[in-house]
């Protein structure tokens, strides 16, 4: 038995292998010639563009490097997520380029695969005036180039607003004119750690909370409305932390000075209307996706799930959505990354991302084309892998 | 004591939908939850459509040949102005290419829309009436509006389906054990042979492409088991039409004047990027999308490795690569055009989307095709063109538009390349002295424009969507 | 259970089919199929390939709408109330001719996920419920594997248990045994006729004649879309009506016994 | 060399900014003009005695100097900013100013600002422009002011966005600024303030390491200037030909033949006169006062005149 | 046909499968297979659910791989070379227990798409011959709708008739008729047993044991993935050698007398 066992784990077809007589009909003798043949294409041609490379260089007598790094970048930047100055270096420019796409980026795909995904169904479904308004929606959006569409939206945004001077006033708390949306900032005046500490607590207990509501919820067929608890739970906590040390915590009000106002969380009219006209440009084609998925699952798992009693959204949810990804999975994963890159056409509305930081102005500056373009290359792709692991 | 069973006559089917009336109260106030929807659409819609109507239309200027055709009329109420447009419309369409050479254009995608369309509506044109028909009006347009040689190149090109047909063979040529290779040598010899023999009579002028197409009419013949109108009609569409094309559009040879591609633009250029990108994108997708689901591991992980690469980077940047470090990797001395490495970037780049797309509806075939058709004897390649990736490619046509969309839309890229497209020549328009302040004209237009083109795209994959679906689900 | 809301009281008739027609396209399928199916009967229709059985019983789930006639069920009538669909699909089980298990859960889950997201089973419960009845058709072994890693047999024993999990009052059968072995029909047997002694109604196609003599009240015999005979095993199979019936039956008896 | 291979090819290609008013920009009949096109075709007319034989091909300034070192373009007129930085670091070589401009700034008139002192602050718009963006950096951080850059990739949209009131300053070039003016939805509700924060002479730029073709593109910048010393115009070119003065003929070729030491033709300078004009007429037809930018000369006037256009010696 | 290379004389055995093997995962289902059919042969192979009866009939057409042992059909090894695994494909046509037909294709395209571009059969002659088996089958009229329009009985008949219009020199028949009423039965029985006299080597998967009687040259037992009993059908059905069997067969006989 224990020899049976071995044999099985060599590779298929070991013994009968070795009757065939003839090696070019041998399918894995093929296969290995054809991948050799190819692989080795393959490198003479890399090999052949190398040396040309190296060639042509050093007959131009270019000499590369990424020294200009440090240099000291020398403008400014409207919206910076870390500490940054025109004194700070080429280097930091890079990293707020980069935590700016990040964030735009990373909001994006959230909200239009929520939006994407729910499209789809909505074009599936069997109201006719629904499913129509989406195909609607999907043929106007997703036919217009993305550039012309964030032009629009940011002047559609920015058209209604009021000037600095006559912003809108939330109790004088929060603002909102065309310079964008002006938000209180909290500033801690100590026990900062302890805030930290509840809310951390509430996001680890609000964790487990769903997960146990989950289980329980297979154990006993009743559901909790747990991520609402949770929210309540991650608000409330760190409340609850405040008020025990008497609220040491005094919050910074935006405001107006001079031409604009200081102080607060600035959201900038520049951000909302790049994440807006991404979220609506990329739902619609996540939308076409997931769509074609859902359409490949065979008739009968739905009629099968329909005869067992699944509601409609328990179908989609159980049945159809977990079979369709099949088919959407490796188009929809680019199509985030395609946002990741889609995201900087920022340029036209100077939403500082890190093209237009990066691979714009500090290119610009230092003239280092070559290297600019190969971090910035890189930097996307890293982005990019990241986003499909999380 | 057992009696007759006679079985009931077939009824026809009853009618349910009544009138108009009836179809609106079905689908548009069946629910108080409907009709709140369609109030606040319909009010949507007009709350949208009017502002746009008044500034696109109404308000709008239309006559007039200078900028103050706008201006002095436009007092305080400035509508859309359309004069602007009027005046660069050309510029628009065909960007910098000399104006007297631009009925090429215009013939080059009368030749293609002709012959496009029994292979785009096959159903329509199944009646063969209809196929004379759509000749008869193609030739007739042509002498119309191009005059004599035009019409000349038009009328075997549309004619040789029909003659070629008649001289279909129903075997092949060359019984022989390799018919491809048979074909390739052959069709090597008659390319030699034409091109040498033109060159010796007529001199250097487009000698070597009439011997290609020469030996691309020549190679199916060899390869090919049987030959009948459909064959004919791909290959002219897929072999023949692009080097009219090419020649048509670039010229020096048969007396057309040289016009390099420096000189492209407008929607011209867009459209021949997307095109040619379309065409060389889908081939290449799904050699990818099958090498990627392939079981040998170094293709596969080649597969894997360019699409990931190829995903992970921006279109601008391997258009910048494509521009300016691609000459970096050839000997010194040796280059090709700039526009052509472009469009070999553009289709690389499209081709790993399509294989992402392709792959997932690969993934969605049911083990037991694969099954049936190799029980039945299919090989590899005829498994995968006939049984498999129909199947894949009938599932994934919404994936499929969405790409080609996105491609027409990224042909603006080319400005990477020095080139302007729809877009770019728009842009450009803005910084014209004499038309200052026209932004929202241009880019309304470009914009109008790429929508029509789209919109034409993806009603059509939804019309192959459904023609497909119906039949078997 | 679903009780209120009777609309037609049609005494004990749990299903009532009357006048009922469908068209596919062009193709008049059911030609106005008049049926009565009482609370606790076992039906079995029978009839050559292509006659319409499976349309028939799966225009009683709205699997398929009809477009003539009516279907009423414990008194309710099917139309496009969709509330009303879902509480009649939630009584109403349906084990499909090929089998339509979801390939993406394990056997395990696919018959415990029904009862736990609709009937708010607890999992536990649901999962002694899913070895019980898997056990009832022997193949408690194969609880982890996939539908696409058991053989054809196994794959209906599975479809047959998902729809018992639900323990649902009607069922509907299309041909339940046509990938069973005799040994395992008979298992598969006993747990129907189990089931059929606890009340449950059950319209079930079958072509294995001596499965339907075994567990039919009624028998329904169907030829080109219409109801050509109905009776009671006995005398259907012993003295039929029809030609057509007699016809179908010769051929079965002289291939029995070949 | 660049000479040799633009000889062979039968045509100059330029590397054009392509969206810059009066600089170059293509026209409603797709001919291009500008300031910098028009130099180009002086380069071309000098070499082919023919101003078509001038190509141009829209770049970014990041594509430059890659198009310039493979060969793509033999000349970068895209009005950069001739800097330190760029001249030693990158490869280029720039052959002399052809404009001087300085960069200003636009504001609406209802903030009552008078000063560019005044401006802490505020959100000041621009477009990603060649050294726009440092140039503010260091303009409000020595006069020790905040302010908010909202930086857009082209001057059309920041003029378009500046309008809707989204920033508080304008600032460019002020050779742009007031052309941009005029397109705004309400010129009048606009001022340019007095200051001019930088230098900014743009130029012509080459590859560095072919000295005689820097050479040849450098003293067609001086020719177009020395015309106009000589009040050589492309009228009065012909009759110029038979003048006594002896600067006027060296320079036109007459009786010498400069041209051999940059490898043209002794009429070079005639050439470029006859097809393009000299500066003045370059000046005036691009920007000058009868156009929408309608600039008066300023610094760019001749030196004679108060501004700073100075050619070496032709001899 | 297949006549060069033949690398193991074996008289006039058509299948020879010796010792074979084959595992899924841990799971043994074949255990130490030994088979020979002769030229012409008609086999059924019985057994209950499970027992490796389809795995088997897939070896003899790799389309699942075997860890150990030996299959020779028509004196040719089944082994990794691509080009006799295509060659032998050919020979040997398979109806699938699911019937796995192409779904984007019509009827007739299902019938004819394998002789035309696998035989290399002129259009005309692959419809004839379509319309032939079609008719022969019952279902001519279904010649232009797809396979998800056709009933479960047509669909079956349509996988035979896909197998058969490629004239193979063996069929592997996995359940051949469980989706067929005893009418239908008899005819794709004559269908069968018509080509059965034309020399057609047959290994048949059945639960039907009348059809098993009537075929069968010889009927083989399989249980726990290996082969119990073997024997003529009058002996294997009237004198099982084995206990199993005689269970078996037992219940076959309650079942059907029942
Ligand atoms: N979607 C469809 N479109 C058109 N015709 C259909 C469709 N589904 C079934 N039919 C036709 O309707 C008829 C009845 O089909 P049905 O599936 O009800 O037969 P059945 O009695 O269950 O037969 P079997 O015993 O073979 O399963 C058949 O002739 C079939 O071809
Ligand atoms: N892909 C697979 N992975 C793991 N186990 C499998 C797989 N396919 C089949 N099996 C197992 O192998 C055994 C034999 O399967 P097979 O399909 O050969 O049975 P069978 O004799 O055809 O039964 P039936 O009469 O029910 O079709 C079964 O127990 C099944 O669970
Ligand atoms: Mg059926
Ligand atoms: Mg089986």
């Amino acid at each position: 038995m224990h020899y049976r066992k071995y044999l099985m784990s060599l590779t298929k077809n070991e013994k009968t292998r070795a009757c065939s007589g003839r090696f070019l009909h041998d399918a894995r003798f093929r296969s290995y010639l054809a991948q050799a043949t190819v692989l080795l294409v393959l490198i003479a041609a890399l090999s052949y563009g190398g040396y040309n490379v190296v060639h042509n260089l050093q007959k131009a007598g270019v000499t590369t490097g990424f020294a200009f790094l440090d240099e000291t970048a020398g403008f400014d930047i409207s919206q910076t997520l870390i500490a940054y100055s025109s004194k700070s270096t080429y280097a930091d420019a890079l990293v707020v380029g980069l935590l700016n796409t990040l964030l735009v980026s990373a909001l994006g795909i959230v909200f239009s695969t929520v939006l994407g995904f729910s499209l789809a169904v909505l074009r599936l479904s069997s109201n006719w005036l629904v499913s129509k308004l989406a195909t609607t929606y999907v043929e106007i959006i997703r036919n217009i180039p993305l550039l012309l569409q964030i032009l629009f939206w940011y002047l559609a945004i920015l058209a209604p607003l009021p000037s600095a001077r006559k912003a809108l006033s939330f109790e004088g708390i929060a603002y909102l004119c065309n310079r964008g949306l002006q938000l209180p900032r909290p500033v801690l005046d100590g026990g900062g750690n302890l805030v930290a500490l509840a809310l951390g607590l509430a996001l680890v207990v609000s964790f487990f909370f769903i997960r146990w509501n989950h289980l329980r919820q297979r154990r006993t067929g009743r559901r909790f409305p747990a991520v609402l608890f949770s929210l309540v739970l991650i608000i409330s906590l760190p409340l609850v932390a405040l008020a025990c040390m008497g609220f040491p915590l005094h919050w910074e009000l935006p405001v107006l000075k001079g031409f604009n106002f200081r102080g607060g969380i600035t959201v900038l009219p520049e951000l909302i209307a790049l994440l807006l006209a991404l979220t609506l440009y990329t739902a619609t084609f996540i939308s076409e996706y997931v769509r074609s998925g859902i359409m490949s699952v065979d008739r009968g798992q739905k009629e099968a799930a329909e005869a067992l009693g699944y509601q409609p959204w328990m179908i989609y949810r159980l049945i159809i959505l977990p079979q369709a990804m099949r088919v959407a999975i490796p188009p929809l994963i680019s199509q985030y990354l395609t946002l990741v890159k889609n995201s900087s056409l920022a340029v036209v509305i100077g939403y500082p991302d890190l093209i237009h930081v990066f691979a714009g102005t500090v290119l610009n500056q230092s003239g280092q084309a070559m290297e600019i373009i190969a971090i910035t290359m890189a930097d996307i792709s890293l982005l990019v892998w990241l986003y499909p692991f999380s | 004591m057992s009696q007759q069973w006679i079985p009931k006559s077939a009824q026809p089917c009853p009618v349910t939908e009544k009138g108009p009336l009836g179809w609106m109260y079905k689908n548009l106030f069946s629910s108080p939850f409907n009709t709140v929807l369609t109030l606040l659409g319909v009010s949507l819609l007009f709350w949208l459509i009017t502002p746009l109507v008044r500034w696109a239309i109404i308000d709008a200027t239309w006559v007039g040949t200078s900028r103050d055709a706008c201006t002095v009329l436009g007092g305080c109420d400035p509508g859309a102005c359309w004069v602007f447009i009027k005046v660069r419309f050309q510029l628009f369409m065909y960007g910098f290419y000399p104006e007297v050479e631009r009925w090429r254009i215009n013939f080059a995608f009368v030749l293609i829309a002709f012959a496009a369309l029994p292979h785009l509506i096959p159903d329509f044109f199944a009646k063969s009436w209809r196929q004379y028909l759509r000749v008869a009006l193609a030739l007739a347009l042509i002498a119309a509006f191009f005059g004599l040689q035009p019409f000349l190149v038009a009328a075997p090109f549309f004619l040789a389906p029909f003659l070629l047909a008649r001289f279909s063979l129903k075997e092949r040529v060359v019984q022989g054990r390799h018919p491809i290779l048979v074909g390739l040598a052959a069709s090597i010899l008659v390319c030699l042979a034409v091109s040498l023999s033109v060159r010796a009579i007529w001199g250097d002028g487009g000698a070597w492409a009439l011997g290609l197409s020469a030996a691309l009419l020549v190679y199916p013949l060899f390869a090919l088991k049987q030959l009948s109108e459909t064959v004919w009609r791909w290959n002219l569409l897929c072999v023949v039409y692009p080097l009219i094309a090419y020649f048509l559009f670039v010229g020096d040879a048969f007396g057309l004047v040289l016009v390099e591609t420096h000189f492209w633009g407008g929607l011209f250029l867009t459209l021949v990027v997307a095109g040619t990108g379309m065409a060389t994108a889908m081939p290449i997708g799904i050699l990818l999308a099958l090498g990627r689901c392939s079981k040998m591991i170094v293709i596969r992980t080649l597969c894997i490795g360019f699409i990931e690469l190829v995903r992970g980077v921006p279109l601008i940047s391997v258009l910048f690569m494509a521009s300016v470090m691609f000459p970096l990797f050839l000997p010194e001395n040796m280059s090709f055009d700039k526009l052509l490495r472009a469009l070999i970037g553009v289709a690389f780049f499209y081709a790993a989307y399509i294989a992402e797309v392709i792959r997932g509806g690969l993934q969605a075939i049911p083990k037991g095709q694969y099954e049936a058709a190799e029980a039945l004897g299919w090989t590899y390649w005829k498994k995968m063109s006939v049984i498999i990736l129909p199947q894949t490619l009938r599932m994934v046509i919404p994936g499929l538009a969405n790409n080609f969309l996105s491609l027409l839309k990224d042909t603006t890229l080319v400005a990477v390349i020095g080139l302007l497209d729809l877009l770019g020549v728009a842009k450009a328009a803005l910084a014209d002295a004499a038309w200052l302040g026209f932004t929202k004209e241009a880019y309304v237009f470009a914009g109008l424009v790429f929508w029509i083109f789209c919109f034409a795209i993806s009603r059509y994959s939804n019309f192959l969507e459904k023609k497909y679906h119906t039949n078997y689900r | 259970m679903v009780t209120e809301q009777k609309e037609v009281t049609a005494d004990e008739d749990f299903i009532v089919i009357s006048g009922l027609n469908k068209w596919y396209g062009d193709f008049h399928v059911l030609k106005d199929v008049n049926l009565r199916v009482k609370k606790g009967e076992k039906l079995v229709i029978c009839g050559p390939s292509g006659s319409g059985k499976s349309t028939l019983i799966r225009c009683v789930n709205r699997l398929e709408q009809h477009q003539e006639g009516r279907i009423i069920i414990n008194g309710m009538e099917l139309n496009n109330d969709v509330k009303r669909i879902d509480r009649i699909r939630q009584e109403v089980g349906m084990v499909f001719q090929n089998f339509n298990l979801f390939p993406h859960m394990t056997v395990l889950e696919n018959l415990t996920s029904s009862p736990v997201w609709i009937r708010k089973m607890p999992l536990k419960e649901a999962e002694e419920l899913a070895y019980h009845y898997l056990e009832r058709v022997k193949i408690p072994e194969l609880a982890h594997k996939y539908p696409m890693q058991c053989s054809g047999g196994q794959q209906q024993r599975v479809a047959i248990a998902r729809c018992l999990c639900m323990n649902p009052q009607v069922m509907l059968l299309d041909e339940p045994t046509s990938a069973l072995d005799p040994e395992m029909i008979k298992e598969v047997l006993d747990v129907i006729t189990d089931l059929a002694g606890s009340g449950m109604t059950m319209l079930c196609v079958t072509h294995e004649m001596g499965f339907a003599r075994t567990v039919a009240d009624r028998i329904v015999f169907m030829d080109q879309g219409e109801i050509v005979e109905q009776n009671d095993p006995e005398s259907f199979f012993s003295n039929p009506q029809f030609d057509r019936t007699k016809l179908f039956l010769s051929q079965i008896i002289s291939h029995n016994f070949s | 060399t660049t000479l040799d291979v633009v000889k062979e090819k039968g045509y100059v290609n330029a590397g054009v900014s392509g969206k810059v008013i009066g600089f170059s920009a293509p026209d409603s009949q797709g001919v291009w003009r500008g300031m910098d096109v028009d130099f180009v075709r002086a380069v071309a007319s000098a070499i082919f005695d023919d101003p078509n034989k001038a190509r141009f091909t829209p770049v970014a300034f990041k594509e430059a100097f890659a198009a310039l070192q493979s060969g793509e373009i033999e000349i970068l007129a895209r009005n950069t900013t001739w800097t330190f930085q760029r001249d030693t670091k990158l490869g280029l070589e720039f052959v002399g100013p052809l404009f001087y401009d300085g960069q200003g700034f636009l504001v609406h008139k209802d903030l009552g600002v008078k000063s560019a002192l005044e401006l802490d602050g505020a959100s000041v718009c621009t477009q990603s422009g060649t050294t726009t963006e440092l140039n503010m950096a260091d303009y409000f951080a020595s006069h020790g002011m905040t302010y908010l850059p909202v930086v857009y990739e082209s001057a059309d949209e920041a003029t378009v966005i500046y309008d809707t009131g989204r920033c508080d300053v304008y600032t460019t070039d002020s050779s742009a600024l007031a052309a941009r003016r005029t397109i705004l939805s309400n010129p009048d509700d606009h001022e340019i303030l007095p200051e001019i924060i930088s230098k900014e002479p743009l130029g012509p730029a080459v590859r560095q390491g072919d000295q005689q073709w820097s050479d040849l593109v450098r003293w067609t910048l001086f020719a177009l200037i020395t015309g106009e010393e000589l009040g050589i115009t492309s009228e009065n070119v012909d009759q110029m030909l038979t003048s006594e003065n002896t600067e006027v003929k060296r320079f036109l070729g007459v009786d010498s033949d400069f041209g051999q030491h940059i490898g043209l033709s002794h009429d070079w300078a005639y050439r470029i006169i006859k097809h393009v004009g000299n500066y003045s007429e370059v000046f005036e037809r691009n920007v000058g006062s009868q156009t929408a930018l309608g600039l008066d000369r300023g610094l760019n006037a001749l030196w004679t005149n108060g501004g700073l256009m100075y050619a070496p010696p032709i001899r």
